[in-house]
Parts: structure tokens; sequence; C-alpha cells
């Protein structure tokens, strides 16, 4: 009978095998619905388990990198900055406001149950095109979800990053970061300990939202399974329960009585009780009787298994549960004592009286070592390149109003940004920056990933994401602290998805090494697929930097008279993934642009130290568009033009050049600099001036181009919202 | 002289200005918790921004209902200085201290940027640092702010000086494109008749150091500083 | 339990950007609509004991004390048959 | 001109956070009551030159593709005596 039902719970006949042959018989319906959770590839990371092994995650500053629900890094002797990326893909798509909203609660909770007050949110959204299904209001509402979730909560969204493909006409994928700061002692941890302890449930009652979510994200949609199956799985979110719960929960932290805690995501209750029992090495008995529910009939596998949002579990001291409840009623949050720590390892469930579960805290997971198999990129497409400068400006024009270049103050206006007056960068740069106050350190961070470039080759795509993290860090003067990670693949069982991923972690593995930057936490979402098509490979890359001074430059001009030069040396016919074959071409093929890393370091270096001693105005790297993208984003803000005069062939000006940055500086630096470049070993070249005129130019080796900021402004700031037909 | 700032279930911006009044400009500032009924020996009160109870019936609506509010209401009639800011803004009218509603922008998003606006009042406790008809530069952040009061009242505000601020741009016109919300008149900020209690949507305790990007909201701050002591 | 429905509406006067946002998405999808009004609706459950007249005196006082604001909103009561 | 009233809930087995907040607020306000559903409410005008049939056709489908989200709110369609 049990049998039967495995494959409801999202278990294989061979994992159902493995399963009766630890327990040494038939699991109950309950301990079935708690193992395909816990054995589910979003919760076990059964098919990525032995790829992420190779990351590196230790370092000098490195305080948790592994076993908790985010990672840890130290800012100073005092002080540690918890953070994680994590992925809500599937929900957003079925119900994309409420699904936005509660991956921003589920990141949320994972850093305030370490202990941490949360100061910062990003975004990293990935849609489908304009012309796919219900794509716009998908933007519209994703956007909105996000925003009224931690708008609400008061935590600011910093920044983000958005990507526009077909891959994602039928996927898109909605990243959430969050980073909060507590003091070295203030770490909380996930291991249940201490005989006798409670186990004490605070937050929003139990209800049916999410059933089988865990599930759900482990499975790829398909014309079958939709409406029906996917019914029960959306969440709905209450920020200001959260944002009650965040109050609350750190308020009851700084009493010491609290001994563990873990947030109710995925797999809810479940995954909850027995992850923090096996982390700690002791057993359970929790008692379903107790829980708070929000409609008499839930079934036990029902309460075991809801995602219902804003919810935790606490292990708290066995004298203290009355103080500590006392605290979560002062802030009207709920709470309930569900049941007991034991030492005999085993998890037992109580419903009405008699046990209907139990079994082993710990029941080792299946590991799969997927079949893979590379794939060739398709060919790179011939270039067309543009005859005259009437052609040149036509493509700049194209360019500079794609999603991935227009102005995304439509999204970010949307957010408060500023809310606990720490936000010294706001989003529109390259990262983010937050002072801390009483403090004399300050926090970037910033997310990339390019997915055609991942496409092209998984593992020079990821390299590539990683080394635009660590040069955004640099524009801002900051120095790369940690990383984290959420990978977002198609189905495993694709021996050639399977390869991606194994490329790709291989990537964030060289990239973080070469660069001497521990990997602290991470996510892997897969089955991001429609029926046949599957995403691109979507690593992204949150990166997190400290910087010493307050100091900082704007990647903007700031006016006219200064000099542009380019740090780093620019490369001809990087075309591979890049928005001139996308948006030009209309096709990818190719390799990806060169990452050389070693150099990279050096010029970061550069960088950091020429905004330290005060010898450039702005700075800007180039990335996606080239170098005259960037330098017309350069020009926008101020509205300050330019005259530049580059010996290379027009199309190049579209070249994505990796490592290069567009610093200005007063003329009567521009010695000293490149003085400077020169001695360090660092290439630096003289591109031209900024100019008080509505008016750029560049002069390239066949031609000239010239036209007016202003008009290429306004294409700028309107094409987000155009482009998807947006209010 | 001493500050409180009240703290609702959903406040956050309470942090922000307990900063400003308590580091900043050096006031003796505590949170007072909204359960209490109490607010003795408080020479200024201060609703913070945020988002009390969630906002899920109007904005504010709840809040205005807490059991301190009586005691604000008592403080605000006794004279003492009571400013919200934002949420708070919203709250007061909710609970009648000060004129009007204030409804979901026109454009039904949240707007999270930086305004400019007219002062247009120069001499309450809030504002007399500042020039009369000066320009001044200020985050919003805030998704009901579109202010609205009948004719009549309008025309009472208006003749009673009751208008602080004006939205305008940069040259200090009230043009239909700066008025972020849509609210009636340019509304961003207005005062009780005896100018002891502001609302204002703007936010200047996020303005009142270089690094965050203007100092603008100093000013409200420091002219308080300046009557309260005297 | 006896059941209150409780409608508000933004009053007349003011304007109701709501309202005129669903009509231009549904005048998009096609459908011929001449106006659109978007209020709130609430469904309150409330002990048997009151008497009629005490229901609706009791939902009268929710409503001017909390559920809509005078100023901007009107509203109606509407008691539901007892199930 | 014909009237429709659209009332749209969440669904009983969602979490409804509006309703769950304002049932708080009431009883501390002093109200007795058990629980408290928060939903929207729109009355849309429409030409007269459709029958009965076709206008609940025109409201369902309005629902289904923009005023309510089947998966996490059900709705009601209630056609007005024509005034
Ligand atoms: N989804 C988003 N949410 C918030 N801010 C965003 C989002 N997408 C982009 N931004 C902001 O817009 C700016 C430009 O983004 P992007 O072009 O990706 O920068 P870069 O290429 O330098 O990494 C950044 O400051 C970024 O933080
Ligand atoms: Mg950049």
């Amino acid at each position: 009978m049990a049998k039967k039902r495995f494959r409801d719970f999202g278990l294989s006949e061979n994992e159902y095998t493995s399963l009766v042959a630890k327990l040494g018989r038939e699991p109950t319906n309950v301990e079935l619905a708690i193992i395909g959770a816990l054995w589910s590839e979003h919760c076990s990371y059964k098919s990525s388990k032995i790829y992420l092994s190779s990351m590196p995650r230790t370092g000098e500053r490195v305080v948790v990198s592994e076993g908790e629900n985010a990672g840890a890094v130290e800012l100073d002797d005092e002080l540690v900055a918890i953070f994680k990326v994590e992925s809500h893909n599937h929900p957003s798509y079925i119900e994309p406001y409420q699904g936005a909203a509660t991956g921003v609660g589920g990141i949320l909770r994972d850093i305030f149950t370490m202990g941490a007050r949360p100061i910062a949110l990003m975004d990293q959204l990935f849609f489908g095109e304009s012309k796919a299904p219900k794509m716009s209001h998908l933007v519209s509402r994703v956007v909105k979800g996000i925003g009224d979730y931690g708008n609400r909560v008061g935590v600011p969204t910093v920044g983000g990053m958005v990507y526009v493909h077909r891959c994602y006409n039928f996927n898109i994928l909605v990243n959430v970061f969050a980073l909060g700061i507590t003091s070295k002692r203030g770490i909380f941890s996930s291991k249940a300990k201490g005989l006798g302890n409670y186990l004490l449930y605070v937050g929003n009652s139990t209800g049916l939202d999410g059933v089988k979510g865990a599930i759900m994200a482990s499975d790829r949609f398909s014309s079958e399974n939709s409406r029906d199956d996917i019914l029960p799985t959306v969440q709905i979110g209450d920020p200001f329960v959260e944002k009650l719960l965040i109050e609350a929960t750190l308020e009851a932290l700084s009493t010491g009585y609290v001994v563990a805690l873990q947030d109710m995501g995925a797999a809810g209750l479940s995954s909850s009780s027995y992850e923090m029992a096996a982390k700690g090495d002791v057993g359970f008995v929790l008692d379903l009787d107790r829980v708070p529910l929000r409609e008499e009939n839930l079934t036990p596998e029902a309460i075991m298994l809801s995602e219902t949002q804003e919810r935790m579990l606490l292990v708290v001291m066995k004298d203290k549960v009355e103080e500590v409840k006392n605290i979560f009623n002062k802030w009207g949050v709920p709470s309930a004592v569900v049941g007991k720590i034991t030492d005999d390892r085993m998890g037992k469930v109580l419903y009405k009286g008699s046990e209907i579960a139990n079994i082993p805290v710990y029941l080792e997971p299946p590991v799969y070592k997927r079949a893979v198999e590379p794939y060739v990129p398709p060919q790179k497409p011939s270039l067309f390149p543009p005859k005259n400068g009437k052609e040149v400006e036509e493509i700049a024009s194209t360019l500079v109003s794609t999603p991935e270049i227009a102005n995304k103050e439509w999204i970010f206006s949307q957010y408060d940004y500023m809310v606990r007056t720490n936000t010294v960068i706001p989003p529109g740069s390259d990262a983010a920056l937050l002072r801390i106050k009483k403090k004399d350190v300050s926090l970037a961070i910033t997310s990339d990933v390019n997915p055609a470039y991942c496409f092209l080759d998984p593992f020079i795509g990821t390299l590539q994401a990683i080394a635009e993290a660590a040069r955004n860090l640099a524009s801002v003067g900051a120095e790369p602290l940690g990383v984290t990670n959420c990978l977002n693949f198609g189905n495993p069982e694709d021996p050639k998805v399977m390869w991606q991923f194994a490329r790709a972690v291989d990537g964030i593995s060289t990239g973080c090494k070469t660069l001497g930057i521990p990997v602290v936490s991470g996510n892997v979402s897969f089955y991001n697929q429609t029926d046949e098509n599957s995403v691109y490979p979507t690593p992204t890359i949150v990166m997190v930097g400290i910087k010493k001074d307050g100091y900082t430059v704007p990647n903007f001009f700031r006016k006219g008279g200064e000099k542009i030069v380019a740090i780093g040396a620019l490369r001809q016919e990087e075309f591979g993934g890049s928005l001139y074959q996308r948006y030009i071409l209309n096709k990818e093929g190719g390799r990806p642009p060169t990452v050389d890393l070693k150099s990279e370091i050096k010029i970061n270096d550069f960088v950091r130290f020429v905004i330290k001693k005060r010898l450039i105005t702005s700075v800007h790297d180039i990335s996606e568009g080239g170098l005259l993208l960037a330098l017309l984003e350069m020009s926008f803000p101020q509205s300050v033009g330019f005259t530049v005069a580059v010996e290379i062939p027009a199309v190049s000006l579209f070249s994505e050049s990796q490592g290069v940055f567009i610093v200005t500086c007063e003329d009567t630096n521009l010695d000293r600099l490149c003085y400077l470049a020169d001695s360090l070993n660092v290439h630096c070249s003289v591109l031209g001036d900024t100019v008080d005129q509505d008016l750029w130019t560049v002069e390239y080796a066949e031609g000239v181009v010239s036209s007016r900021v202003s008009s290429f402004s306004k294409l700028w700031n309107e094409g987000f919202s155009r482009y998807f037909a947006l209010e | 002289m001493r500050a409180a700032v009240v703290v609702f279930p959903g406040s956050n911006c309470d942090h922000d200005l307990f900063w400003v009044l308590n580091d900043i400009v050096g006031l003796n500032t505590a949170y007072v918790w909204h359960e209490d009924t109490k607010l003795v020996d408080f020479d200024l009160i201060v609703l913070p921004g945020g988002f009390s109870y969630g906002d899920y019936l109007r904005s504010g609506a709840i809040a205005a209902r807490s059991p301190i509010m009586d005691a604000v209401r008592d403080a605000a009639e006794k004279g003492r200085a009571v400013i919200g800011i934002c949420n708070g803004f919203q709250i007061l009218t909710e609970a009648g201290l000060l004129p009007g509603a204030l409804l979901p922008n026109i454009n039904l998003r949240f707007i999270s940027t930086w305004v400019y606006m007219r002062v247009e009042n120069n001499s309450t406790v809030f504002t007399h640092k500042y020039r009369k008809g000066e320009i001044i530069r200020m985050p919003i952040a805030h998704a009901e702010g579109r202010y609205y009061v009948d004719n009549g009242a309008l025309t009472e505000l208006q003749r009673n000086g009751q208008i602080v601020f004006r939205y305008s741009d940069a040259e200090g016109n009230s043009v239909d494109y700066c008025n972020p919300n849509g609210s009636i008149d340019f509304i961003a900020g207005i005062c009780n008749r005896a100018g002891n209690v502001l609302g204002l949507m703007p936010h200047p305790e996020r303005c009142c150091e270089r690094s965050l990007g203007g100092v603008d909201g100093l000013r409200v701050f420091t002219s308080l500083v300046q009557c309260l002591s005297s | 339990m006896v059941k209150v429905e409780i409608k508000v509406y933004p009053k007349k006067e003011v304007l109701d950007p709501v309202g005129e946002t669903i009509k231009k998405a549904l005048r998009r999808l096609g459908v011929d609509v001449e106006s659109v009004r978007a209020g709130k609706l609430f469904t309150i459950e409330m002990p048997e004991k009151l008497s009629k007249e005490e229901l609706y005196l009791e939902a009268d006082r929710m409503c001017k004390e909390l559920l809509a604001n005078p100023l901007i909103e009107e509203y109606e009561v509407i008691l539901c048959e007892q199930q």
C-alpha cells in the first residue's frame, strides 16, 4: 500500500527499496512523506553533492561556511556578516507576486535564524522575452512581490540584476540574496542540543499551503502536471508577521535561552525537526496535536509537509520556555511547545495519541553520480560589421535600449533601498555600498552572471561571473570577502545539463581559488525546465566585499574636461554570447570572452589603489555591450558628453573585453596615473575627453560616429519599461 | 530635553530616527512601545515610518487605534512637538490629529526616490532653520502618499499656513511631473492649526549625513533642538 | 455563528486609480466595460447571541471605528442569512 | 447600463494575513468577532445589449483573466437589477 504511494512523495523505486532496507521494514505513510521530502533534490542535494565539495570553503575570515543556514565572514574583531542567496523559481512562475514575496521571506529567515539582523537584500531576475506569454505580467508582479515584502519588513533592497532570454520564456528565475550582521559571539546554530529541552514552534499557524513544495521544486514542469498538482504548492507571504518574527527572534536570542533554531522552509516541520536533530546528534519527540493549525482537518502528512510561511522551530532550554514565549507574545507572534529533545537519535512523531513515525533522525540520502555529456556549442556566426557611422549609431541605440543595459530604475524605484540609513551607494552603480554605523568598515555587494556565456562554455562563463563580481567590488574600492551562489539549472537527469553543472561548479572553484575568495554558502535549483526547454546554465554569483575608508567615486562622468582612460587591454573579437550577437545578429555562438584572472588581480588592485589615492574621478567596468556601451552608461546620469578615439574597427566597439575599466581623471593627474600603471605593469591607454556638451563622438579605425547624449539617455531611461510594455 | 520614538508593530524607521535624534543631534531619546499609555517628560514625540500592522487595511489605520495614541493626542493638546514621518503621517491623519487622508499613489506603485520640495512655512518649531521658499531635497519611499482633503478643508489649510512643504522641481516650480504621488495641491507635509504637530511623507531622517546623499533633513531636527531647549 | 458582510468603496468624489487601471486592462482584454469601481469586502463571523439590531449596530461601529475612513470611503453592511 | 458585482476572496485554505490582522484589531477594540475574511469588490458597468447569460460569461472571463487568481482566490459574480 505504502509502496504504491512512494512516487507521490517523489521517491524512485530504487530509493524506496533502499529506504526499506535502511529501516528494516516498510515505512508508514507519514514516514514516507517525511523521507520523500528529506530525500528530495531540493533538501538532499543528491545530484549535486559530489561536485559541491570542490569549492574552496576556508579562509582567514571565514567563521561559518558549511552546515548552517547561511555563511559567515568576519568584518573586524567583533562583527560578522552572514549571507546567502536562494532561488524561488517555480513558485514565482506559477504565482509571481506571492512566489517572489515568499522568496524574500525565506532567505531573510535563513539570516536571522543565525542571530543576524538583516540589513540588505538583492534580487537576481531572469525573464523570458517580452513576446512570451504573460511576461509583462510576470515582470511587474515579481518586482511588486519583492518590493512589497522587502519594504514591509524594513530591509533595504540595495541592488540586483536582470537578464532576459528566450530560455526563460517558460521558466523565469527569481533569486534573492540577504545579508545580516551580528557579533561573532552572537551567531546561532541549527544544531539541536540538550536532553529535555523543548521544541518551540513560533509564527503563523499551519495550513495547507505549500504542501509538497520541496518535492515540486524537484520536478520539472510539463503539460500534464500543471494546474491540479501544482495547486497546493502556492504559499502566501505575510511580511507583517515576518517583521514581528525578526524583532521577536532577535530579542529572544539575546536572552541566551535559545539553544538552536531553524526556519521551517522547504518541507516545513519535517526538515526543520529532522535536520536540527541530525546536526546536533540528538533525537526528538514531536506531538502534532500541539501544532497550531489554521484549519481543523489537516492530515498528519500535510502538517509535516506544509510550507506555510513565517514559521520557525526553536530549541529552548527546558526551564526557560515561558520567558521565551513571553517575548514572542509581546510581539504578537503565536508560539507553542510542540516537542522535546531526546537522546536516542530517533525522530518520533505523535498524532492523536499514537506514534505515527519513528525513524532515525538521519537516514543517509541517496547520492548520485549522474551521467555527464559535453556538447559542442553553436558555431560563431558571421559579424556583418557596421558599414558606416550611421549603422554604428543604430546598433548602439538598439543595445542601449535592451533590458540588460537599460536603466533599471523602473525596478529599484519600487524598492526601499534607503531604510536603515546605511546605503552609501544605492542601486544603479557597479556594486552597492553599505556603511556600518559606529564602525570604520563598509560592506560592498554585487551580483553577476551572464547565462549566454555560460551556455557557450559553462566553465569560462562561470569564471567570468566570478571575475565580473570581483571587478564590480573593485570599482567601489572594496576587497572581496566571500562568495555565495545559486546554481539554477535544468533537469539533472539530462547528461548535458549535468555536464553544464559540473563545469560551472569547476568554474566557481577555480575562480574563487585563484582569487583567494572563499565560498561561504549557496543553493542549487535543478529542474528549471518545461517540457524539453531547459534554462541556460545560470550560476548566480553574489560577492561581498569590505572597504576600510568611506571614499568612493561614482560610476559616471561628473563633468566635462576630464581625461578618459582605459585600464586593462581592450580585445577586439569577444563576441561569443555578447549583446551584439544576441540583439543584432539574433544568434549566439563561438566562445565566450577570454578571462585572465591573474592579470585581473593586478588590475583590480590598481583600481582600488587609484581610488584610494584620489587619482581618478569616476570608474566603471566594461561588461555587456562592450566599450561604447560602457562609455554611454557613464555619460547619462549627469548628461556629460565625450570625445573618444580608438584604433579598433567599428564592430569592436561592441566587443565584450573582460577585465577593463574605464576611468576618468583630472588632466593634471593623467601623467601620474599612466606612470603608476606602467610601473605596475598594468595596461593603460588614453581614450579621449569628457565634454560639456550634449554630444558624444567616437573615432574608430574606419570612421567616426557621433550623436546626442540626451537622445540616447532617453532610450536608456525608457528601455526597460518599453521592452516589457510596463505601465 | 527628551525625545520619544513610538514603536508600533511593523514600524521600521524607528532605528533610523533614534540614530539621528540620539547620535547625531544629541537628544536624550527613548523608544516607547505602542501599548504604553503614558508619554510624560517627553518634549518631542516621533511617529516613525514603516508599515504598522503591515498597512493591511489602510496605512496607519490600525496603529491609530493603539493605546499610546491617547497619550500622543494629550501631548499634542498640551503643545508638545509631535512629528509623524511617512507611516507616522498616515497614523496622525487616521487618528484625526491632522486633517485629510493619504491614498494610494496615483501610479499604484511603491515609489522610492529623491524629491524636491519647497518650504512653505518656516515659522514652525520644525522648520524655522529653513528659509521660506527654500528648495530642499529629500528621499521618499511609500505606496500610499497621495494627500487628500476636501475643498473646504484645503482652503482652511491654505489660509492658516498649515501647508509646510510642497513638492516642486529643483527650481521650486510645482509642475505636475514633480508631484510623485498625485497629492492635492502638491502637499508633502502639513501641520495642525497650532503648528506643533507636523506630518510629512518625505524622510528627513534619511538625509542628515553627507555620505547618504544629502543633509537637507537635518535642520528639521536642529530646529527642534533649538526651539525646545529654549 | 452569524455572518456580516461589509462593503467599502471609495467615495465618488475621490479619484480611484485602481478602478481606472482595471477598466483599461479589461478593455485591453477586449471586454466592453463602461466603468469599474474597486472596493474592499469583509466577511465577519460574529456570535449568534446578538439580535439583528445589535448586529447592525456592532457592524456599524466596526466600520466607523476601523474598517472605513468616512473622509474617503463609504460603506454598506449586509447581514447574511443564518446558516 | 447593467451592473455586475464581483466578489473576490482568498480561498478558505489559503492564509489571509489581512483578515487575520483586522480580526485582532477588532478584538482589541472590544468587538467580539469570530473570524474575518478580507476580499476585493468590483462594481462593473457594462452595456445593456448583452443577455444575462452573456453577461455571466463575460464576467467570468474577467475574473479568470484579471480580477482573481484561481490558484489562491475564489470569486462570485452577481448581476445587479437593472436600474
Ligand atoms: N533586479 C534588480 N533589483 C535591484 N536593482 C537592480 C536590479 N537589476 C539591476 N539593478 C541595479 O542596476 C544597476 C545596473 O545593473 P547591471 O547593469 O547588472 O550592473 P553591472 O553590469 O555593473 O553589474 C546595478 O546597480 C544594479 O544593482
Ligand atoms: Mg559593472
